[in-house]
């Protein structure tokens, strides 16, 4: 079996039972924890509100944050679109997503995917040096944080290496970049890269809490 | 067709009444497909005049015939220039008048002459399991006369997929554990020229070129890199619309009239390594793409395994629905996850339930 | 049905310059010091140039038309043409069928395939021998 | 720390609270290294639900929390970035309830956290963090930062990791019903000094009233007038009301220092006699965490819903002034800015009251650059002003909200918490600033209009409050 069969085949489909056992793994293990019932009497009954209305809005920072987080924030927002852009606007990638689930949506042109790939890796460096640099990030940051790193760019430079076909034959460049797809896949439900669906499920707690209680979110 | 006294290549123009300078034009036009730089046709020209035409054995095993019928399509050199002035054809099943065993006779003659220096040019996969008995030609397996064959020969041409790669033969569950011929020839060297079949020029011109100048540049394959140096996607006049991301979404709609790119229906021109797409079929009229049909990939290994021709290259490659495999995933890493909660309960509570007995910490 | 030529498939021929032209003359010069220094012959490819339509014309435009014209019968019909710089030779090789087979440019005193072999020469002396011995004996051949 | 001696009190200067100790005794008890630790960790679980949970998995340490915490923006220590004050917490979660605990436990992928960590750790749980939750605000991930380091405090404390005077006040407050001395005996005397002074009808313990009014211990040694300006405000309304010597302590140490059995002792004094005097409003003092301590946890605490309303008094006074059922002069003739408490506002939801009790007393309003659910904390919240070590760095957290005050050019700052007021009192001492805090409730009692009311203003029942 050549390298880019096993690739497509064996390693990738290792790799998404690994991600959804993972992932469903975690979830579960969270959100099956003990839940205490809260009898306060509550300002506000629209919880369900407040959680979608949290998860809405805190995409952006509040007008008095954002002067102090418009670096940061401005990165997060580069490499995050650019990955949407990638991801689910790149013809091949809808066709994989299609193959999978048979979802189809229109693509976009390859230059704007290549365009949003190449800002995604100047982001994403960008971060990386900010947190090696930044020293409140420095003293969080964990080998999660470099390794999700890692396995977060390296698919979008091998793909951008796979379609400029640069430094190897296509097919090894596609098998690399397809294993470092798997490797993203197979990492995520054990890493931070997890907050791809917790972001929804903390935002929307705080939300519903503090709607519950009127509090400021 | 064995000439009695080993003429050489130009002696044999000249007999079939070509001038010196029919011979030097063939030389040009040969070197001129080769992509040779065009002084090397000089080169190649003396190199032919002056050697005889060489005994080449032609043995067919697991096959269609598909890569002859190619063969004998070839536009420059002709099949006939090659066999009746380039080379002597000493054996080949389909194109001899002599059959059964005469014509076995023939070929056990013609390589006990030319031992050691023939040309052995195979078609088709061979199979393995006993004793290759799978395939047996006048009482004798086909493993057992490839090995045989290729014993005395200077190279070994495997031509088309099967011969190559093992091909359809060899693709899953591959029943006759049938197996390519680099497979099975490790000691001679092997010059593979994948397709099914593959471009007529690609064979003769390679033929031509190993007469001229031994074995060419080949990739990790083992394919001549002037033909397999680049992909179909590469070279393919639809590039600009992958490139533009438009593409065909089924063969009879706005995209394919426009003549979009195929990618999306399957085509595998990004990893097929051949020269379809530069040199084309049928005297330079047209190549799959062109007709509006995706590349198959067939010059690489594997292609019968790769996953279905109408599935894009960048989908899944597995047999079947993987959503069964991942619905189970799905039921464990609940399960596995709702364990790990209840267990987390059951520590909390043991804990809280052991803070009550002894006395508070201070 | 719909033939081959009505699918609306248009590979258009680069029709701009691509200053290939520059370049092959360039070549051409060279060639021509190594003649003249050395005697060696060089042949260009055509076939091998990526040359689009224009550049096409603008070479035969360039290189012009010379005084000689020879027409080759082997192996199908071939064209050869002094241009109007003596010394450079434009050669176009068909096959019985008429296609096009190689296109040339040599830079030769005479190009290669023109002249007449040594061996031929022999096998010429031959021939003639035996013609004059035919000639002489029985008269009129 | 003997039984019998209580833990000695300041009572004297601008902040009254636990004395500053001779010799600080931030470990407690007599448990061994490891059992403290594993005691640390067992505990800080223990409460752990799938809330906690989900926060803790979701940071991605994007380190934005910093620029919320008044702490980090003040000193640019990365230690005080919020999320890393519950670092060995995290870890701790990891290894015991995560997920993949089992992995993290079989593998030793995430370590056992040690003894001199928790004891660093003690600085960042308890000396710089309010819990002022300014720092969920700006948490990319919606976390609730402060509520994990509420849980913190839990495990730490039955390690017996608690700063001395924290650990002081709570476990005076335990055994004597008053962390700062408000014994029964003392709070009855106080009621009764402030009704004779301020010739004010007070009630206590009686059998039956329709609102329980409980206060702050604070209040009762520091700010005494609170007493009488609660029942000035309460008579005026005509309300049947009373104090209750068996619950009237709001403030909830066990809440700050993290023990969660004396949390509930506290809370259930209060509900008991609530329940005792069948009140229909529990009236909270002017005091945050009380706020949090039995709006939002008391009925969890009890483990059903509560048979009364709780009300902390700016909202009770936001409510009833605007009702009418309070009648006050327009005459507080200047400019006001309001420092909005962290849990009665940001936490707890109270936001319009106080400014419609200040526009009704005829104040402008002047807003502070970050007011209402932005409100900078004092520094003082959480515990921290009862803790000596912490003073540095609490005044340097001050410093924002120093500026803020002056920038507004305001005359008065008024807030509604006794203890943001002692952490204001004490910080303008130390910085001999010329703002004094002014309590809301005062204002109000002090302008009360005791004209007879029209006809159609009846008397409200202490039940028709709204949420």
């Amino acid at each position: 079996m050549d390298l880019l069969s096993f690739a497509r085949g064996p390693a990738l489909q290792w790799a998404l039972v690994i991600f959804v056992l993972g992932s469903l793994w975690r979830l579960a293990g969270i959100l099956l924890l003990r839940r205490k019932p809260d009898y306060t009497e509550p300002r506000s009954r629209a919880t369900w509100r407040g959680a979608l209305k949290l998860i809405v809005t805190r995409t952006w920072s509040r007008r008095e944050f954002r002067a102090s987080t418009a670096f940061g924030q401005s990165l997060g927002y580069v490499f995050h679109i650019g990955l949407v852009v990638v991801v689910f606007g790149f013809v091949p990638h809808i066709l994989f997503i299609h193959s999978l689930t048979g979802l189809q949506w229109p693509g976009l042109p390859s230059s704007i995917v290549y365009v949003s790939g190449a800002l995604t890796v100047a982001a994403l460096v960008a971060a990386l040096v900010r947190r090696l640099s930044n020293p409140v990030l420095r003293l969080l940051s964990n080998f999660d944080d470099y390794f999700s790193w890692l396995v977060t760019v390296t698919p979008v430079i091998t793909g951008l290496l796979a379609v400029a076909h640069l430094g190897a034959r296509y097919e090894t460049l596609l098998a690399v970049h397809i294993l470092s797809v798997c490797l993203l896949l197979a990492w995520l439900p054990f890493g931070k890269l997890m907050h791809v669906f917790l972001v929804f499920i903390s935002r929307g707690t705080t939300g519903a809490l503090f709607a519950r209680k009127g509090a400021s979110t | 067709m064995n000439t009695q006294r080993d003429p050489t290549v130009l002696e044999s123009f000249q007999q079939q009444g070509l001038s010196r300078r029919a011979f030097l034009k063939f030389c040009a036009a040969t070197a001129s497909l080769l992509a040779l730089p065009a002084a090397r046709a000089a080169e190649l020209a003396e190199k032919l005049a002056g050697m005889p035409r060489p005994t080449v054995i032609y043995l067919s095993f697991q096959e269609c015939t598909g890569c002859l019928e190619s063969l004998t399509r070839s536009f420059q050199p002709t099949l006939e220039s090659l066999i009746f002035n380039t080379i002597s054809l000493a054996y080949n099943d389909t194109l001899q008048a002599a059959a059964g065993e005469a014509a076995e006779a023939a070929r056990e003659d013609a390589m006990r002459k030319a031992w050691g220096k023939y040309v052995l040019i195979v078609d088709g996969a061979i199979p393995r399991p006993e004793d290759g008995a799978y395939c047996v030609i006048g009482g004798r397996s086909a493993l057992d006369l490839l090995r045989h064959a290729a014993e005395g020969a200077a190279a070994v041409v495997a031509v088309g997929t099967c011969a190559a790669f093992g091909g359809i033969p060899y693709a899953a569950p591959n029943p006759t554990g049938a197996a390519s011929v680099q497979d099975l020839v490790g000691d001679r060297p092997v010059i593979n020229i994948s397709g099914c079949p593959p471009i007529p020029e690609v064979i003769t011109g390679t033929i031509v070129y190993f007469l001229g100048f031994g074995v060419p540049e080949l990739d990790a394959q083992r394919r001549p890199t002037m033909f397999y140096g680049t992909t179909i996607h590469d070279r393919c006049y639809r590039r600009p619309f992958y490139d533009k991301g438009l593409f065909a979404r089924s063969f009879d709609d706005e995209g394919a009239r426009n003549g979009w790119c195929l990618y999306e229906l399957g085509c595998k021109g990004p990893v097929t390594y051949n020269s379809c797409a530069t040199m084309k079929w049928n005297d330079g009229t047209s190549f799959p793409i062109q007709s509006g049909h995706g590349c198959l990939g067939c010059s690489e290994p594997n292609f019968w395994d790769g996953g279905g021709f109408y599935r894009p290259l960048s989908s899944g490659l597995w047999h079947g629905g993987i959503g069964e495999g991942l619905g189970v995933a799905a039921v464990a890493g609940v399960a596995i996850g709702g364990a790990a909660a209840v267990a987390a309960r059951q520590r909390q509570k043991r804990t809280t339930e052991a803070g009550k007995k002894p006395p508070e910490a201070p | 049905m719909r033939t081959l030529e009505s699918i609306p498939i248009v590979v258009e021929p680069c029709a701009a310059a691509t200053g290939m032209v520059t370049a092959i003359l360039r070549e051409l010069e060279a060639a021509l010091h190594a003649l003249l220094d050395h005697g060696t012959r060089h042949v260009i490819d055509l076939s091998a140039m990526p040359l689009s339509a224009r550049d096409r014309q603008a070479l035969e435009r360039t290189l012009g038309e010379g005084e000689l014209r020879m027409d080759l019968q082997a192996l199908g019909h071939s064209r050869i043409r002094e241009s109007s710089l003596p010394g450079i030779w434009w050669l176009r090789h068909e096959g019985p069928d008429g296609r096009l087979l190689a296109e040339h440019i040599e830079v030769a005193t005479v190009p290669a395939i023109v002249a007449a072999h040594a061996d031929d020469l022999a096998t010429t002396r031959i021939r003639l021998a035996a013609l004059i011995e035919q000639v002489s004996r029985g008269g009129d051949a | 720390m003997s039984e019998a001696a209580l833990p000695p009190l300041e009572t004297q200067g601008p902040r009254f609270g636990i004395k500053k100790p001779e010799q600080r005794q931030d470990i407690q008890g007599d448990l061994s290294d490891a059992a403290r630790v594993d005691t640390a960790m067992r505990e800080f679980v223990r409460d752990f639900g799938a809330v906690a949970a989900t926060y803790m998995e979701s940071c991605v340490h994007c380190g934005m929390c910093a620029e919320a915490c008044p702490f980090y923006v003040e000193t640019g220590d990365p230690k005080y970035t919020p999320i890393w004050k519950i670092e060995p917490f995290k870890q701790a979660y990891k290894r015991e309830v995560s997920p993949f605990a089992f992995f993290m436990r079989a593998f030793n992928l995430k370590r056992k956290v040690t003894l001199e960590e928790l004891e660093q750790w003690q600085e960042l749980i308890y000396d710089s963090c309010t819990m002022c939750g300014r720092c969920t605000l700006i948490c990319p991930m919606g976390i609730d930062i402060a509520s994990l380091v509420g849980l913190a405090r839990h495990g730490m404390h039955k390690a017996g990791l608690v700063p001395h005077e924290l650990w002081a006040a709570a476990e005076r407050a335990e055994r004597e019903g008053s962390p700062l001395g408000a014994t029964p005996k003392v709070f009855k005397e106080r009621v009764e000094w402030m009704g004779d002074e301020s010739d004010v009808a007070m009630h206590m313990d009686l059998e039956q009233a329709d609102v329980l009014v409980t206060m702050s211990s604070i209040e009762i040694q520091k700010y005494p007038q609170a007493l009488a300006a609660v029942a000035k405000v309460l008579n005026h309304m005509g309300l049947s009301w009373t104090f209750r010597s068996d619950g009237y302590e709001a403030t909830n140490f066990g809440l700050l220092s993290g023990n969660a059995d004396w949390q509930k002792d506290m809370s259930l004094k209060l509900i008991n006699a609530a329940i005792a005097c069948k009140a229909k409003v529990l009236l909270l003092p002017e005091c945050g965490h009380a706020y949090s301590a039995m709006r939002w946890a008391g009925a969890n605490v009890y483990g059903k819903p509560l048979p009364f309303k709780v009300r902390h008094i700016s909202e009770f006074l936001g409510e009833h002034v605007a009702d009418g059922s309070i009648r006050v002069k327009k005459d507080l003739d200047t400019t006001v800015t309001f420092h909005d408490p962290c849990q009665v506002a940001r936490r707890g939801g109270v936001f319009d009251a106080p400014r419609v009790v200040l526009a009704a007393l005829g104040a402008e309003v002047r807003e502070l650059q970050d007011n209402r659910g932005m409100s900078w904390c004092c520094g003082g919240g959480g515990g921290v002003i009862s803790i000596h070590r912490a003073d540095a760095i609490r005044y340097k957290a001050f410093q924002i909200k120093m500026r803020q005050v002056d920038a507004t050019g305001a005359a008065m700052l008024v807030t509604s918490c006794s203890n943001c007021r002692l952490s204001f009192d004490d910080s303008q001492a130390h910085f001999h600033w010329d703002k004094t805090a002014h309590s809301l409730l005062e204002a109000v009692a002090d302008h009360l209009d005791e004209a007879p009311p029209k006809p159609a203003a009846a008397v409200p029942s202490p039940g028709s409050v709204t949420p």
